[in-house]
């Protein structure tokens, strides 16, 4: 199993599976993995697993699906790169997704977007230097309907203006 | 295998019945530009450069992976997929830092050399300056982003020939780089097998025997050859 | 696994439902637009008040999918008076209950007769907001289920097929492709595994649709993959739904158990040798996988990068079988195909256009919402008589149809007819049902910037095109914009619109031009307007450099 | 009527410059054919009313640089882009790789990190020219008639080139003519 990786590597894949032994989390991991009797196919099932229960996907993690699955470490981290949904990177206490979607850009998410940019000093992608607060921007989550939209912590909220985000994510932040 | 019939340029040949309008073409002398098809390894059709006309077809095909068909008539060169092609060049060469003056390929590239070819005197579009790095960790071999062109010749050939999987692509559009294994230094690979079929794929200055400096690097494409026909075709003859 | 399930079985389970139907039903639409505006609180509080009032035998409190004028929401109607209230909170449900033993409830209403309502023919939408999505009894009561039967046991399925075919049903993911050929060429093609793909990766900013039909009736779905799996020789189905719409993947989730519990899908459906399961594979955030290849190289757990056609996926598609994918509406027509004949669907609509479409209505519009509408209805139908116009008094502008593949037609032309080939005609697609209503204050150039960047930033970046062509087409944009531009520009922009439209490897980059395209065509004085005189340029473009040369 | 000929020094090396002098005796028949009204290698201050054809060398990097490449493009007929730097930027345009406010970190790479004596910048208002933000190939800024790519071009090329051009036939260069680097 360890055959195609390289030295350097392979002692960091004993001490990731050293580490997984004492975390539940690779655990229910791995479980997930059998239930797609390991699967090449079912990367991406995984990855998704995967982000749920550690938040984001480290290299270790991505390291330790690749070595499970038996896939090439390269193709892993092609495949989590290529969807904007994986993130690699730690996400803040709390998220806030601006719907920039054609509804929601015409009715002024463009607006609800700047102010939080420029009230909390944090463009899209990134996370407020306090940890609390990732902000980011959604394709369209097809709430056109109460346009424009804007996810707070998976909860999505209809009409929202400057003003009505800037005192829901305020709230959040270390002033 | 059944052949088929077919003009070509206004030639009319027979192919084998599978083959691509590509391998058809080289029958008929008529020279289909390409860059991401290498002899060997599966095609994908991304460069979009070898497409041609297809009479009673209303969309452009890509003859590296169009198969022959009975009665089909090909336009492999106009004025329409001329222009066409230069923009596909030029749009190359204001994508990443394509310097020709300081690069290894300079003289041996299929890109500079399709470029002039399809009579690219400049580039009309702004060109980018990403900032893009090179990875000079390997003991044998560089890699400069900056001249990539992403065709994935090297993805496939490190795939499809050596089987290492080593390199792959990661992220997407504009954004999107070739890596190694977990987007980590290449000289800190060991999935590499420091084959170097890579380099012989590289149809740029984008990978590169180290040491080599402007206008030395030399491919020879022939080992590829080589090796596929050995491993497919178990016939060890040496490509000319 | 439950027993296999016989016609009877089906048919008691509805009777047991209707025999269990109260007299009065109170709809509390449980869509993710309503929801978004706690319509769940105002479930429970109404349960509570039917209980307050002692009124559990006569009143059920149905929590149901989409009621379409999501603008309004939460929306809850009460049945059989058919009174609709909007805008309902927690605190309105003792006072709507109430008004169920007469008197008038002190809540806002609207009018279930406004053409908003009334120019709807629901075929995909019939039970959305009357069953309940997370009870398949709630479906089978609607005679669902007996389609599949039918099919199963009275048809062969080169029959299904010729029926699909006689239907006329036209893809209904944007390009239109006819349904039944494309089921033909599937069942055809030789091979002992085959599979059907349902895409449910709605990625067009601005369309809805096939998210509210999975929230409200995800059986219709099933149901209809099924029949489409047996008429193809399927055995496997995926679905294929975006991460974005965690409500429909738990209500398709649920509605896969509960059918297969009750031996709707598996092995043996319906004592016949039929088998067929259906697994949901989750999105993770890529345009690009609603292009057919690149969704199964997604479902193969690949990057989602599109590969040349032919192959089709009809012959060769998911891990290298031949392989239907249709859309969620495009599966969601399928089970009323069977159950009132294809005669009846192909009375519908035009001659090459058949059957309803499903619209998103949405931008600046008063009433933005789902509609259903024969085809063929006019655009000026939708937007003025249904949708209610522009808000506030203003003027509608254009109409943005299918996306970012699709283009905007203007005012002038809102009497065309909406059907696959009129909206082609003008420059724009039929898309998956996107909708987006402009006003005066829409800046045509934004709008086709806005388009590009979102095709820029999904390009799979595979072919060169479509990849340093749409940063190239999104730059000029923005120069156009910032006022930097001169007319060599926007030469250089139409250039590379047909350059890219023409040479990409897949829709995505085909079609990425379309809204710069069509904005244009019909308002090219907005780009003009923000050019710059060519100091510098060739002769003839108007710079101050023709006097000072030599002759 | 002798053609009014002119060559410019941008942002380069002069690497052009020298490959029109490898022209050799070549230079003799250009002679009778061309008056050279201004060039590095002539000494005329002030770019002429009235010029036929200009050959640009270098890229456009300094105000200087843009000044006078528009008021050369108010003055000539027919200009000819010279050599890779003033075709496609090349080495000069290197360093709008490092983005937006590169000038001041290029200064500081070349006169102070790099000095082997007295370190300091070059900046005196009015006599040393500002960097622009980014390197330019000269299309960028003006139009242009005719390229001629190399690095620098062959004395073949700008022979070809230059005798097309007085022979009065429209000047094209063909396949490995074209070539960049």
């Amino acid at each position: 199993m360890l055959a195609t990786h390289s030295t350097s590597q392979r002692r960091r894949l004993q001490a990731v599976l050293e580490h997984a032994s004492g975390d539940k989390r690779f655990k229910i991991l791995e479980a997930h993995m059998k239930k797609f009797q390991f699967r090449h196919d079912a990367l991406i099932e995984i990855l998704h697993k995967a982000q749920e229960l550690f938040g984001y996907l480290e290299d270790d993690l991505l390291l330790f699906i690749s070595c499970k699955l038996k896939l090439p470490a390269s193709r892993v981290y092609g495949v989590a790169t290529f969807y904007h949904f994986f993130t690699l990177k730690p996400q803040g206490a709390h998220t806030c997704v601006v719907c920039m979607g054609t509804a929601c850009y015409v009715k002024g998410a463009n607006k609800v977007l700047a102010a939080i940019q420029e009230d909390l000093k944090v463009k899209p992608g990134e996370t407020t230097a306090d940890g609390q607060l990732s902000l980011l921007t959604a394709r369209c989550i097809g709430a056109c309907g109460i346009a424009p939209a804007v996810v707070y912590d998976g909860t999505v909220t209809p009409r929202q203006t400057a003003e009505s985000a800037l005192e829901q994510v305020r709230k959040w932040v270390t002033p | 295998m059944a052949a088929k019939t077919l003009t070509i340029d206004g030639k009319p040949i027979s192919a084998e019945e599978g083959a691509t309008i590509l391998q058809a073409s080289e029958e008929a002398g008529a020279k289909i530009p390409t860059l991401c098809h290498l002899d060997g390894v599966y095609d994908v059709g991304a460069c979009r450069l070898c497409l041609v006309e297809v009479t009673g077809v209303p969309k452009l095909l890509p003859a590296c992976t169009t198969t022959v068909a009975e009665g089909m008539d090909v336009k492999t060169d106009s004025e329409r997929l001329r222009r066409y092609r230069r923009m596909i060049l030029e749009l190359l060469f204001a994508e990443r830092n394509h310097v020709c003056a300081v690069c290894v390929s300079n003289g041996h590239c299929e890109l500079q050399t399709l470029a002039y070819n399809h009579g690219m005197d400049h580039v009309r579009y702004d060109y980018l300056f990403p900032k893009w790095g090179v990875d000079n960790t390997h003991p044998l071999f560089g890699m400069d982003h900056n001249r990539c062109i992403l065709c994935t010749r090297c993805v496939r050939v490190c795939w499809h020939i050596e089987g290492a999987g080593t390199k792959n692509v990661s992220g997407r559009g504009a954004q999107a780089r070739i890596i190694t294994d977990l987007n980590i230094p290449w000289g800190e690979s060991d999935s590499c097998t420091r084959c170097g079929k890579c380099v012989q794929a590289c149809p740029t200055g984008a990978l590169s025997h180290k040491g080599s400096t402007v206008g030395e690097m030399e491919r020879d494409r022939g080992k590829l050859e080589f090796i596929v026909l050995a491993r497919e075709k178990k016939q060890w003859v040496t490509a000319d | 696994m439950g027993d296999a399930m016989i016609l009877s079985d089906l048919t008691q389970i509805k009777a047991r439902e209707l025999a269990a139907r109260k007299k009065v039903v109170l709809r509390v639409c449980l869509a993710a637009g309503c929801m978004s505006s706690e319509s769940k609180g105002v479930k429970e509080r109404l349960e509570q008040a039917v209980a307050e009032a002692g009124l559990q035998e006569e009143v059920e409190v149905r929590g149901v999918g989409c009621m379409k004028l999501c603008c309004e929401g939460p929306l809850v109607q009460a049945d059989p008076e058919n009174a609709l209230y909007i805008k309902v909170t927690a605190q309105n449900a003792p006072s709507i209950v109430a008004a169920l033993k007469g008197g008038k409830a002190e809540v806002a209403r609207t009018d279930p007769d406004a053409p908003f309502f009334k120019r709807q023919l629901g075929i995909v939408l019939a039970n959305s907001g009357i069953v309940d999505p997370e009870r398949i009894e709630s479906y089978i009561a609607l005679d669902g289920y007996q389609a599949l039967h039918e099919v199963l046991h009275e048809m062969t399925p080169k029959e299904v097929v010729d029926a699909m075919v006689a239907s006329g049903l036209r893809g209904r993911g944007g390009a239109g492709f006819p349904t039944g050929l494309k089921w033909g060429t599937v069942a055809k093609s030789p091979g002992a595994k085959k599979y059907v793909i349902c895409n449910a990766d709605e990625g067009d900013p601005g369309a809805f649709m096939d998210r509210s039909v999975l929230e409200s009736d995800p059986h219709a779905v099933l149901e209809g993959m099924a029949i489409a799996a047996y008429a193809v020789g399927a055995d496997q189905g995926f679905i294929y739904v975006r991460a974005e719409y965690p409500l429909a993947i738990a209500r398709l989730q649920n509605a896969i158990k509960q059918a297969k519990q009750l031996g709707l899908l598996g092995s043996g459906v319906f004592e016949s040798p039929f088998n067929f399961n259906i697994d949901i594979r989750i999105g993770a955030g890529a345009f690009v996988c609603g292009e057919e290849t690149a969704l199964m190289a997604s479902v193969e757990g690949k990057r989602g990068t599109p590969r040349p056609r032919p192959p089709f996926p009809a012959e060769s598609g998911l891990f290298g079988c031949p392989t239907l994918i249709n859309n969620v509406e495009t599966f969601a027509n399928v089970p009323a195909i069977y159950r009132n004949g294809a005669e009846w669907f192909a009375g519908i609509g035009t001659e090459k256009s058949k059957g309803t479409k499903v619209f998103a209505l949405a931008g600046k519009i008063k009433n933005t919402g789902l509609i259903e509408v024969p085809m063929g209805t006019p655009l000026r139908v939708i937007v003025e008589e249904m949708g209610g116009g522009a808000p506030d008094g203003g003027r509608i502008k254009a109409v943005q149809t299918g996306g970012p593949s699709g283009g905007c037609i203007p005012a002038q032309h809102l009497d065309t007819p909406v059907d696959y080939e009129s909206l082609g005609k003008l420059g724009s697609i039929m898309g998956s049902g996107g909708m987006i209503v402009m006003d005066e204050s829409t800046k045509m150039v934004d709008v086709a910037r806005f388009f590009m960047e979102f095709c820029m930033d999904e390009s799979c970046g595979k072919c060169i095109p479509c990849r340093a062509g749409t940063v190239q087409m999104h730059n000029l944009l923005e120069k156009i914009l910032q006022r930097k531009a001169t007319v060599r520009d926007l030469l250089k922009l139409e250039e590379l619109c047909d350059m890219v439209k023409h040479t990409s490897l897949c829709g995505l980059g085909q079609t990425a031009p379309n809204p710069t395209l069509s904005t244009l065509r019909f308002f090219r004085n907005e780009y003009e307007e923000l050019l710059q005189p060519d100091k510098f340029g060739p002769p003839g473009n108007g710079g101050p450099r023709e006097s000072a040369r030599t002759p | 009527m002798k053609v009014r000929l002119a060559t410019v020094w941008f942002g380069g090396c002069s690497g052009c410059h020298m490959s029109f002098l490898d022209l050799d005796e070549f230079l003799i028949d250009l002679a009778e054919k061309i008056e050279l009204v201004y060039s590095p290698v002539v000494d005329t201050k002030e770019y002429p009313e009235g010029v036929d054809v200009c050959l640009i060398e270098g890229a456009i990097c300094n105000e200087d640089n843009l000044e006078l490449l528009q008021k050369i493009r108010q003055r000539t007929r027919v200009l000819v882009s010279f050599g890779d730097c003033a075709v496609t930027g090349n080495v000069p345009a290197i360093r709008n790789q490092l983005g937006l406010g590169n000038e001041e970190s290029v200064l500081q790479r070349a006169y102070i990190e790099n000095a082997q004596h007295n370190p300091s910048l070059p900046r005196e208002d009015g006599i040393v020219p500002p960097l622009l933000p980014r390197v330019m190939p000269v299309h960028e800024v003006v139009h242009v008639e005719h390229y001629l790519p190399g690095c620098p071009p062959p004395a073949e090329r700008i022979k070809a080139l230059v005798s097309q051009m007085l022979s009065g036939v429209e000047p094209k260069l063909e396949g490995a003519a074209l070539k960049f680097g």
